[in-house]
């Protein structure tokens, strides 16, 4: 199905120069820790916790709304650690869906309402459905398709994910435009 | 991103009848043909473990019962474990030259399982060899099958000697005054045919008693602990021990996934082949019919009412670096239903006989089971080439429609696709001259269609609305080019279905 | 793939027993399968499981066959299925729709070299090394009892009731009915769950104990059973008890599974009758619940006292012990079959398939013809 | 209207952005992470030393309908050391010590949670009862287990550091 336009209000978004869209209605903790290379949209309320380590995503990421994007720790004997959490190109990340991986790989699709636990590895191409939740330290191979709780293996993605990711994620970027005054 | 979770609502037909939609169909260059998993034969590329990303030769994965080494999942919940630290020092405080030693064991982040609960000691070493069981039958069972396999051996020769007893009737050995098995053992082949068949040994038969396992008393006054029984799921997973309580639940080895490849049936060449890394998302060979039909979208459609015109509006996406014409057909199920007719007067005989005469080419011999006495050695088998596969019949359609799509007498262009448009944002002019009817609106090689459906008049409220056209694309077979220097264009004809959703209302 | 390879997976063997809940997939040589899983596969339209055995059609039975072979192959077994045999180990009173679509799916989808169909009861004797036994079945669908003597199933003293999970589990559905609210929704899985978590066969004197409404009748105690963490299903300790009991509550033609065994029997030569007797093989996942064989010891003396049965002069009866688990022995004897020359004398290769266009089969006249004029 | 009464023991580090809602009294060493919301609606919420409340976690102090009009107001007390992951709805009328709700769990408020428990992510507990000491609850079907190794006692440092 092609992609309607999704409107927002101009008041409400920052747009850089590099192309981010970022709302004014976020939480972004420790902005300095916090890449997005460009062409990313991070709609309302999401939550990104660069304070706690870094966040870089890759170009064309999608970061829906009340999304939360935290950095996973893991505790030692002797204390706690953060690891810094990296996406890929071309990911999209579904609403109030909690993101504690530590590597998401290019084009992932991640459902609405996941959880995907601390210190999981989503390889390249992979798609996690809505309300999953992956246990932590998961390692979801390229080109499978995860669902359920704990999140498992549902089925195979079609080879050409890759090209429909891009495609996906440039039109949902191109539509995503303010709305016009008249 | 329908593709991806929404309902589809474009579907392809494959050349064996099935409906997918583009990004599960794929096209064989060679035949010019659509191919979907179904009608392809699929093959086992390469083993990998999920978890640790390692490839692992066929010949190790075999021998590990297609298991990882390393990594262990959870009998509990079967998610994968992890190996955690348990403790840390000095085992003897006083001893200060004592090396610090860890000990590991397993845990589960989902259900909180760990090794611990089961009574398994950690391990000194992280990957650790954690304990196996062992089936307590392996020995007698072992017995058993050595005993069938000599029954069975001694049965086959039995059944050649006889065989050969009776279709020579003159030895020659006769005359020469030499045994066979001394002429064997001249010639130095080992002196079998008598050595072989041996008495199978005897094997006590297992004896049945009358008593049998009772009830446990207990079950009629003690409360159920219903958290120490383990449910079926986690019993199957170790089939071998199938165990009632959740202490006697072992940590299991992950099951290795594969890579496969794909293979058209008709011309034996691979559509889809993926590099061998496991991480790898690339592809050696990939003939994904997303790359080489144009791809159809639906963009909207007006209220749908029974006996009524609505106008739909479609996207046209050209994948191909040649320019493409598309004509829009009548559906004609007829026409298909015909062709599958006519595929089935080439049944599985003709099938098979086109198989023998392809084998005859390759000069290869059939190793045949039952006719040939089965004096092969199973081995055979395995070290032929590849035989030529079967081709999976195509069957009808199985879509009917209810809607009728006008065909629009006009033709119209798709330009090529060109990756560097998508960064240049001055709007392409391509001077295409459209029919202000079909095409409403075009940029790069997409472009936006009308056409006018008219769902059946008898339809009621919320009757879901199908309909369907044949699209004929140019298709430019860049093969045979390198040698004739000449791009070969095809008319490719595919099928495409529309859910277009529920009839809103009449009048 | 390099020489080496090839000839360490020529073994490679899958034997699989496709049962109407649980498949059981494994090689050749090994003692156990490697993988027992349901006998379901997603349905693509409506994206839920369906089980293999509820096909409306062949057509949909194909379908569903070549999604769950695929699975088989792909997901578990790790190997290419062409132009490599497979051993099946199916019950005699497969369906011929069922083993024919099985055979198709095999050999024109999946291209297998030959196909090696073992009859169920038969090869579950294997393991025992004994070539004579009563084997009694009693899977999902339905109980089957079928004697076996010296290597010969005896066809015309087959017994089969619809008796099995299936009946078992709907019997605990209306069980639980009486006590909980909302149970006509609990799906199968829970059932199943359910009646292998809390449920037993119960001994013969509690029953009569429990149908009598004897006073020192004391029912096990109560369970609660978390369902989905919003409810809770009470499971009473009389329904813990009475579950199984629909295995031995005599139908109209007063059948129940212990006249079945009994009636099989009185079938066969009065020369073999103390043998069976004293050999009876118990296969199938149902007889692996708590209680089962002591039960149908029980059943099987009582039953002796009934005149239809005296004639029989049997005083005692023996139950073998399997050295696997009872839910895959059937498939444990098609892999000690499978691993022997029987693979390559016996199989069914796919030119013959091709040139026949069926599987022969027992029922089958024609078949049996040929058999015997080949072996002639 | 009621009017909030936030009480927070020296030690405690409370996100700006976080909502607070009526009579709360916060222990020492716990930190609330933004845009979680603890709401005392039926009456005051005492949370213990060192326990964790991520973002977008919602602690309700509401009563079932059929407790509701009673004279007394009853407090919601919640013990030390539990951990409230992201995204968790808690109602539980009480809450004991080292406790774990994962991320997007839902407890109903008719579940009395005593000790060393481990709600699992996405797992939705609304069935009357109390849950025993060290019962860890994960999975679609919110299966149940006694759980033998106990969760490790975080010290203030390390939460600290979270």
């Amino acid at each position: 199905m092609e992609l309607q336009d999704i409107n927002y209000s101009k008041n409400d978004y920052v747009e850089t120069a590099s192309g981010n869209k970022v709302c004014r209605q976020t939480v972004l903790c420790g902005s300095q820790n916090i890449i997005l290379q460009g062409k990313v949209i991070v709609q309302a309320e999401a939550i990104i916790r660069g304070d706690l380590a870094n966040v870089r995503t890759g170009r064309y990421c999608i970061i829906s709304k009340e999304a939360v994007l935290r950095p996973p720790y893991k505790k030692f004997s002797k204390g706690v650690a953060f690891f810094k959490l990296s996406i890929g190109d071309h990911v999209f990340i579904g609403e109030r869906t909690l993101v504690n991986a530590t590597d998401i790989g290019n084009y992932v699709h991640i459902g609405k309402n996941c959880v995907i636990g601390r210190r999981c590895v989503l390889r390249d191409c992979c798609v996690i459905e809505d309300n999953t939740v992956l246990a932590p330290e998961t390692v979801v191979p390229a080109f499978t398709r995860y669902g359920g709780s704990p999140g498992a293996y549902i089925s195979h993605v079609p080879e050409c994910q890759a090209d429909l990711m891009v495609d996906y994620t440039r039109s949902y970027y191109q539509h995503f435009q303010p709305t016009k005054l008249i | 991103m329908s593709y991806i979770t929404g309902p589809e609502i474009v579907k392809y037909a494959c050349t064996c009848g099935l409906l997918k939609p583009l990004p599960e169909l794929y096209f064989c260059r060679h035949c010019s043909q659509i191919r979907c998993s179904f009608c392809l034969c699929h093959a086992v590329d390469s083993f990998f473990c999920g978890k640790c990303s390692e490839n692992i030769p066929s010949a190790e994965a075999r021998h590990k019962k297609n298991r990882c080494a390393n990594c262990v999942i959870c009998p509990s919940c079967q998610q994968e474990l992890s190996t955690r630290v348990a403790s840390k020092g000095p085992i003897n405080p006083d001893d200060a030259k004592s090396a610090v030693k860890k000990s590991y064991y397993l845990s589960c982040h989902f259900c909180h399982w760990t090794s611990r609960d089961v009574g398994i000691p950690d391990q000194p070493s992280a990957t650790g060899c954690w304990p196996e069981r062992e089936n307590v039958h392996i020995n007698r069972l072992q017995e058993v099958l050595d005993v069938y396999q000599d029954i069975m051996l001694s049965q086959q020769q039995q059944k050649e000697n006889s065989k050969k007893k009776r279709g020579k009737f003159v030895s020659y050995t006769d005359r020469t005054g030499v045994t066979a098995s001394a002429l064997r053992r001249r010639i130095g082949i080992p002196d079998i045919p008598h050595a072989k068949i041996k008495k199978p040994k005897p094997l006590d038969p297992a004896i049945a008693k009358s008593e049998v396992e009772e009830l446990p008393e207990d079950i009629f006054t003690e409360p159920l602990k219903l958290m120490e029984i383990t449910t079926i799921d986690q019993r199957l997973m170790q089939p071998e021990s199938q165990p009632l309580t959740v202490d006697k639940l072992f940590p299991i080895h992950k099951q290795l996934t594969i890579k496969r490849s794909l293979r058209c049936r008709t011309c034996e060449h691979n559509v889809c082949k993926p590099e061998y890394n496991p991480t790898s998302v690339k592809f050696k060979i990939q003939l994904f019919a997303y790359y080489y039909i144009p791809e159809i979208r639906f963009v909207t459609v007006e209220p749908l009412r029974a006996g009524q015109t609505s106008e739909l509006i479609i996207k046209f996406t050209n994948p191909t670096q040649h320019q493409t014409t598309i004509t829009i057909f009548d559906l004609d199920l007829e026409e298909q239903e015909k062709y599958v007719e006519e595929q089935k007067l080439f049944d599985i005989i003709d099938n098979f006989e086109q198989a023998m005469s392809l084998e005859e080419k390759q000069q290869l011999s059939l190793p045949s089971l039952v006719m040939s006495s089965g004096s092969q050695p199973s081995s055979m088998y395995s070290l032929q080439s590849r035989q030529p596969s079967v081709i999976v019949k195509p069957r009808k359609i199985n879509q009917a429609v209810n809607c009728n799509v006008a065909i629009p007498e006009s033709t119209f262009i798709l330009p090529p696709r060109d990756d560097a448009a998508e960064y240049d944002d001055s709007s392409d002019v391509h001077n295409i001259e459209d029919d202000p009817k079909l095409v409403k609106w075009r940029k790069s090689n997409k472009a936006f269609i009308k056409l006018a459906v008219t769902p059946a008049a008898d339809l009621k409220i919320d009757d879901e609305v199908v309909c369907g056209f044949t699209m004929q694309h140019i298709y430019t077979n860049v093969i045979p080019a390198i040698v004739e220097n000449m791009p070969h264009k095809y008319d490719h004809k595919v099928r495409v279905f529309f859910r277009l959703g529920k009839i809103v209302g009449s009048e | 793939m390099s020489t080496y390879q090839s000839l360490s997976s020529e073994k490679l063997t899958v034997v699989l027993d496709i049962g109407s809940a649980f498949t059981r997939f494994g090689f050749t040589t090994d003692f156990a399968p490697r993988y027992i899983i349901r006998s379901e596969v997603r349905c693509k339209k409506t994206n839920k499981l369906r089980k293999i055995c509820d096909y409306d059609s062949a057509d949909d039975l194909y379908d569903m066959l070549v999604e769950l072979i695929h699975i088989i192959y792909f997901k578990y077994a790790l190997i290419s299925p062409k132009d490599r045999p497979i051993v099946i180990v199916e019950s005699l009173l497969c369906p011929t729709l069922f083993r024919e679509t099985l055979a198709k799916v095999l050999f024109l989808q999946y291209e297998v070299s030959s196909i090696l169909v073992l009859p169920s009861h038969l090869v579950a004797l294997a393991s025992l090394a004994n070539d004579t036994g009563l084997v009694v079945d009693v899977g999902y669908k339905e109980a089957v009892v079928i004697p076996v003597c010296h290597g010969l199933p005896i066809l015309q003293a087959w017994q089969a009731l619809p008796l099995g999970g299936e009946h078992i589990h709907s019997h605990l559905k209306s069980l639980l009915s009486s006590s909980n609210t909302g149970i006509q929704n609990l799906p199968e899985n829970f059932l199943e769950d359910i009646k292998v978590r809390c449920c037993f066969v119960t001994k013969s004197s509690r029953v009569e104990q429990l149908e009598g409404g004897k006073p020192e009748y004391a029912p096990p105690p109560d369970v609660v059973y978390p369902y989905a963490g919003t409810e809770s299903i009470l499971v009473t300790g009389k329904v813990r008890e009475k579950t199984f009991e629909i295995l031995y509550e005599e139908d109209n033609d007063h059948l129940c599974l212990s006249t079945m065994i009994l009636d099989a029997i009185l079938k066969v030569n009065m020369d073999l009758r103390q043998k069976l007797a004293e050999n009876l093989v118990l296969i199938g996942g149902t007889v692996m619940t708590l209680g089962f064989k002591a039960r149908l010891k029980e059943e099987l003396q009582k039953q002796l006292n009934n005149d239809r049965y005296k004639v029989l002069n049997i005083h005692e009866f023996k139950f073998h012990t399997l050295p696997c688990k009872e839910n895959y022995a059937a498939w444990l004897g098609g892999a000690i079959y499978g691993a022997t020359e029987f693979l390559s004398m016996k199989a069914i290769s796919k030119d013959f398939y091709l040139r026949e266009k069926h599987l022969p089969d027992w029922i089958n006249l024609k078949d049996i013809n040929n058999t015997v004029s080949r072996t002639l | 209207m009621q009017r909030n009464n936030i009480k927070v023991i020296p030690g405690a580090l409370v996100c700006e952005e976080s909502k607070l809602r009526g009579d709360i009294t916060i222990g020492a060493g716990t930190i609330i992470h933004p845009n979680a919301s603890i709401i005392a609606e039926a009456g005051p919420i005492i949370i213990g030393e060192n326990c964790l409340i991520e973002e977008q976690v919602k602690i309700i102090h509401r009563l079932p309908f059929d407790q509701q009009n009673k004279d007394t107001t009853p407090v919601l007390i919640i013990g030390s050391h539990n951990v409230f992951e992201v995204d968790c709805t808690v109602e539980a009328p009480k809450i004991g010590n080292h406790n774990v709700f994962e991320s997007k769990c839902f407890v109903g408020n008719k579940v009395t949670v005593s000790n060393g428990c481990i709600i699992g992510a996405g797992c939705k507990v609304t069935e009357e009862q109390i849950l025993k000491e060290n019962i860890c609850i994960f999975g679609s079907n919110c299966q149940m287990r006694e759980c033998i190794d106990k969760p490790a006692v975080s010290t203030r440092k390390q939460l600290l550091l979270i």
